[in-house]
């Protein structure tokens, strides 16, 4: 008997949320084989909003560390093997406590889990973020004093 | 008039206030979750800003967040929608100490009608019907069956920190009064530690009708007509129209009026629907004031060709009605069907997924308000309201037959949706003869 | 009334009808060309019958076969929407000898009104202005020089058997006047074979503005208000309006009244849109009668709140006007944009093809008439009207604003659209003051 | 025996749905392999409309001749060389030219390309269809007295 057709529907729904392209099934008897045309995004990219990291293919969490596979900052491709700090709220980016004082950070600073990185304003309030990882900055993401949104990705550490 | 403002709020009604704010020439941010991250809508605004995670209490219930994008995109004002952070006095109160318009009334007149007995001492006060009740704990065996006697049967008695049904009693006869409300407590006591209860008329088979008034700064108050949202399941609405079938003239004056007494009462400015019940023998009764835009306001818009979210805009930015009592002429009739992803056979389950086929209808008399496509995916994480159908039409009659072609002409593919349920409702006699009740769907369908 | 109606049309005004056709309870059946098989229009139909080939000789303009598929069908009355059959009185003539009705006026008064020099006279005689003219064709030049004269410079020379404004040549002064004659003669010989031509006074940068009547047939007839048509590319409307930003409540009246006069002398029945040519000192002169229904009725739907097409059915069926000229009260200002899968960049050229996005505007005072859907297949063989979308709203500044927001919002891909042209239309200060004739869109984009 | 005709169906619109450009489906024996070519209309089929003769999965011309591919009639596999008979006209089948008379032809009757197969009326009018092919009648399609549409399948005929 041939599989049944909901089961393909669902198939196909798979592919269609998680943007693949080519889909086959087997066992035993039975086969289902799929493919679909090119890259076929149904979601629509809001263009005022900073595009989250998101691997490039398996569709992983947005936000969630680049590993396992290529993904892309600003057009570019970032190597596997960074770990993105991101802003856990709403708020201005700022790399210095205050305008006299040195940034917490720069390009090839060796942090921690709780090392400081940069504080975030927002009503007023300033907050610490800390690395919540270890090895070196690698990239500073955003300008000092821009706003950033929940999940925006600010550095990229290269792991120790 | 506001430079730019920001939406604290998702779906349809997010995508409802980026339209009037386009209409008006304001800049638009939208918050949004991670959830609805590319989700058509967000792309119609100027801006929009990921303020957390998919939960509600991780973003569209975060005034912190909510606030902070408001302030790193330069909004001065922020326009709550309904639900989430739509009736927060104390988030009303932190924007506006933070220079941020809070498009609502003011902090105090939320407060003043969000709570239930000082509510109903100020409907007292101005005269309006309320639903006769204990006003408060019952004390005594002897003061309870002289307040029962005062109110009169049949009573229900509901327990204070009620909800949901529970600890509720109808009470027909001085009999079983007693007996009842011991029941009732041990009841309330296990539900919810607490064994105080109170007693109200019980109001058998009513309709329910609510009045949309707008009031400005600068002491207007206007009512816009009447809704009748009686057909609910489980106090949801599911279809609400203007004007009800069940009232006639002198009695909508009547129930215009209370309302307008109210709003006036409780200071009350912007957009809000004063809630009442009718009873049988067409007596009315207050129940409560939504202190918010309602999912149901595009009747109204309809009836009176009035736009209420560019009303409460210029309300908010100080601006004075632009029109007064006697210009407000509603006409024809209205009917709003809400579909919703919801599984009508399998007890209104809610049904998320990616919808594959997604035909509107439309034509003559046709609205529809939707952030729906071909290709969205509708998230389980929120309300499952995918799309308002309205009709306009001369007649009722002629309302209903226009939302059978309408609802008749929606595809939506492949989730369940509540378009075949709507349509049982609409063919049935009971309501095309107007003589439903609150609990018509839940004992009918 | 009627239990079953066949459609003999296709595309936006089919669906149209079925759902007129729908919210009257009558069954329908829609007949179709192989061309337009799986359009899911036809889908909302009762029924659809196949009629012939994609060519519009050999389907919907082929009279026979329409009338077949309404025997077949059982259908007792034929509605033919606007173009192919809806001007053939010999069509509507047929029908009613096979016992089908006609949903449109009678035939002797869609010949008499088709009569160009018919309806100069009955003009005329109901002392309705119409264009100054020769009334015929020119001879000799003693007359000609009279007759011009008699009319007042400038004046527009037409070739009888003209067309496309071949023959045509506007002249402003005596002297040229008989060279221009010639001229024209011998350009009319070489299109037409025929060198005959006339003279009428030349209407310098007109507006179009032309009134929607209903008449039934026990002698009521009623105006529904005017609607501007200005806006116009190659005798194309592409936006119309109402009411006209150009005239004022006297006109208004006169106009609407001279409409209703021709309607009353011509005998005649159901919808008809009488059109007028306004001059720059607010003269009108009336050009024609279009004797069906036009693309553009919505706007009069929307600014009445009378439905026209379910108005023509009633008329068609013997009922009579349900309302009188009193009780017809235009409400807001109303905007129709016709969406054209044409590219403006090139000429307007036609696009075919497959839609693959299609994203309709929704939400407060947008009304949508479209048969088009993510999927649908544009034909090349049949016209670019791909939609209409309208626009209602207390003012005609709210009004533009809305159209401008919803057409923002309409998302057509890959097809070209005239979108982006009626966009910068929108925006032009010219069509904002109101200011424009139906020269405008040719001498600006 | 071959799979069910609907479930082919369901097949080829959720890859129209779906924008697939090739979908296989095996189970021992059974197999359903499907290919588009690029990104094709999703026209849907009008259930209120008897259906048009159509190649099964590659689309042709609605009422062409069947050749060079299966097609279907209510439901059924046809091989491919019978040639239809369709109807030119809108309006009511008869098999004989007056209740009298016998039928123009029957299953089993040889046609050639003059003989009158049966008539239509429409409007009082009756007319005189013609074969315009050579052969043997294999299956009348209609019943006596139904209506038909234009581009109708009347007869299938096997070719001389």
């Amino acid at each position: 008997m041939l599989p049944d057709i909901d089961k393909i529907r669902e198939l196909v729904e798979m592919m269609i949320t998680n943007d693949l392209v080519e889909l086959s099934v087997r066992d035993g008897e039975q086969e289902i084989a799929l493919r679909r045309s090119g890259p076929v995004s149904n979601d629509v990219v809001v263009g005022a909003v900073p595009q989250v990291v998101a691997p490039a293919v398996d569709g992983g969490g947005a936000g969630g560390n680049a590993d396992g596979a290529e993904s892309t900052v600003g057009g570019e491709v970032v190597p596997v093997d960074f770990v993105e700090i991101h802003s856990p709220m709403v708020g201005t980016f700022y790399t210095r406590p205050d305008p006299e004082s040195p940034p917490f950070v720069h390009v090839g600073s060796q942090v921690g889990p709780s090392s400081v990185v940069c504080v975030l304003e927002a009503m007023k309030v300033f907050s610490e973020i800390k690395a919540e990882a270890s090895g070196t900055i690698e990239r500073v993401l955003v300008e000092d004093g821009e706003a950033v949104e929940y999940g925006q990705p600010l550095f990229l550490v290269r792991p120790a | 008039m506001f430079q730019r403002i920001l939406i604290a709020n998702r779906g349809e009604i997010a995508l409802r206030i980026i339209r009037a704010c386009r209409e008006l020439s304001v800049e638009v941010v939208c918050a949004f979750s991670e959830e609805d991250a590319g989700a058509a809508y967000l792309g119609l605004a100027d801006r929009a800003i990921c303020i957390g995670g998919a939960a509600p209490r991780d973003s569209y219930l975060k005034s912190d967040r909510v606030i902070a994008a408001a302030e790193v995109a330069g909004a001065d004002a922020i326009h709550p929608g309904y639900g989430f952070l739509s009736e927060n006095a104390a988030f009303a109160d932190k924007c506006r100490e933070c220079n941020i318009e809070f498009i609502g009334p003011s902090a105090d007149s939320m407060r003043l009608l969000g709570d239930k007995a000082a509510a109903r001492t100020l409907a007292k006060k101005v005269k309006v019907s309320i639903v006769p009740g204990s006003d408060g704990v019952l004390e005594g065996d002897n003061e309870t069956i002289k307040v029962a006697q005062k109110i009169g049967f049949p009573v229900i008695i509901k327990a204070t920190a009620g909800g949901g049904g529970r600890g509720m009693r109808v009470v027909h006869d001085k009999t079983d009064l007693l007996a009842a409300i011991k029941q009732a407590k041990q009841e309330a006591d296990g539900a919810f530690e607490k064994s105080d209860v109170y007693i109200e008329r019980y109001i058998d088979r009513p309709r329910h009708v609510e009045v949309q008034i707008l009031a400005d700064r600068h002491g207007n108050v206007v009512h816009l007509g009447e809704r009748d949202c009686t057909l609910q399941r489980r106090y949801q609405k599911l279809l609400e129209e203007s004007p009800s079938p069940a009232i006639d003239s002198r009695m909508r004056s009547d129930l215009c009026s209370s309302a307008v007494k109210l709003a006036k009462a409780a200071g009350y400015d912007n957009a809000g629907t004063v809630e009442f019940l009718v009873d049988a023998k067409k007596r009315f009764y207050f129940i409560e004031v939504n202190a918010r835009i309602q999912v149901e306001h595009p009747v109204t818009e309809l009836t009176t060709g009035i736009d209420l979210i560019k009303a409460q805009i210029r309300i908010a930015a100080g601006e004075k009605l632009e029109f007064s009592q006697k210009a407000v002429k509603p006409r024809g009739h209205v009917i709003e069907c809400r579909i919703n992803a919801e599984d009508p056979d399998e007890n209104f389950r809610p049904c998320a997924g990616v919808i594959e086929k997604f035909r509107l209808p439309g034509g003559p008399g046709v609205r529809v308000d939707t952030h729906g496509y071909e290709g969205y995916r509708l998230s389980p994480k929120y309300d499952s309201l995918l799309a308002k159908v309205l009709v306009f039409q001369p007649t009722r009659p002629e309302a209903i037959r226009c939302m059978q072609r309408a609802l008749g002409e929606f595809t939506i593919e492949p989730l369940k949706t509540t378009l075949p349920f709507l349509q049982r409702v609409l063919a049935h006699p009971d309501f095309v003869d107007g003589s439903i009740d609150t609990g018509f769907a839940e004992r009918t369908f």
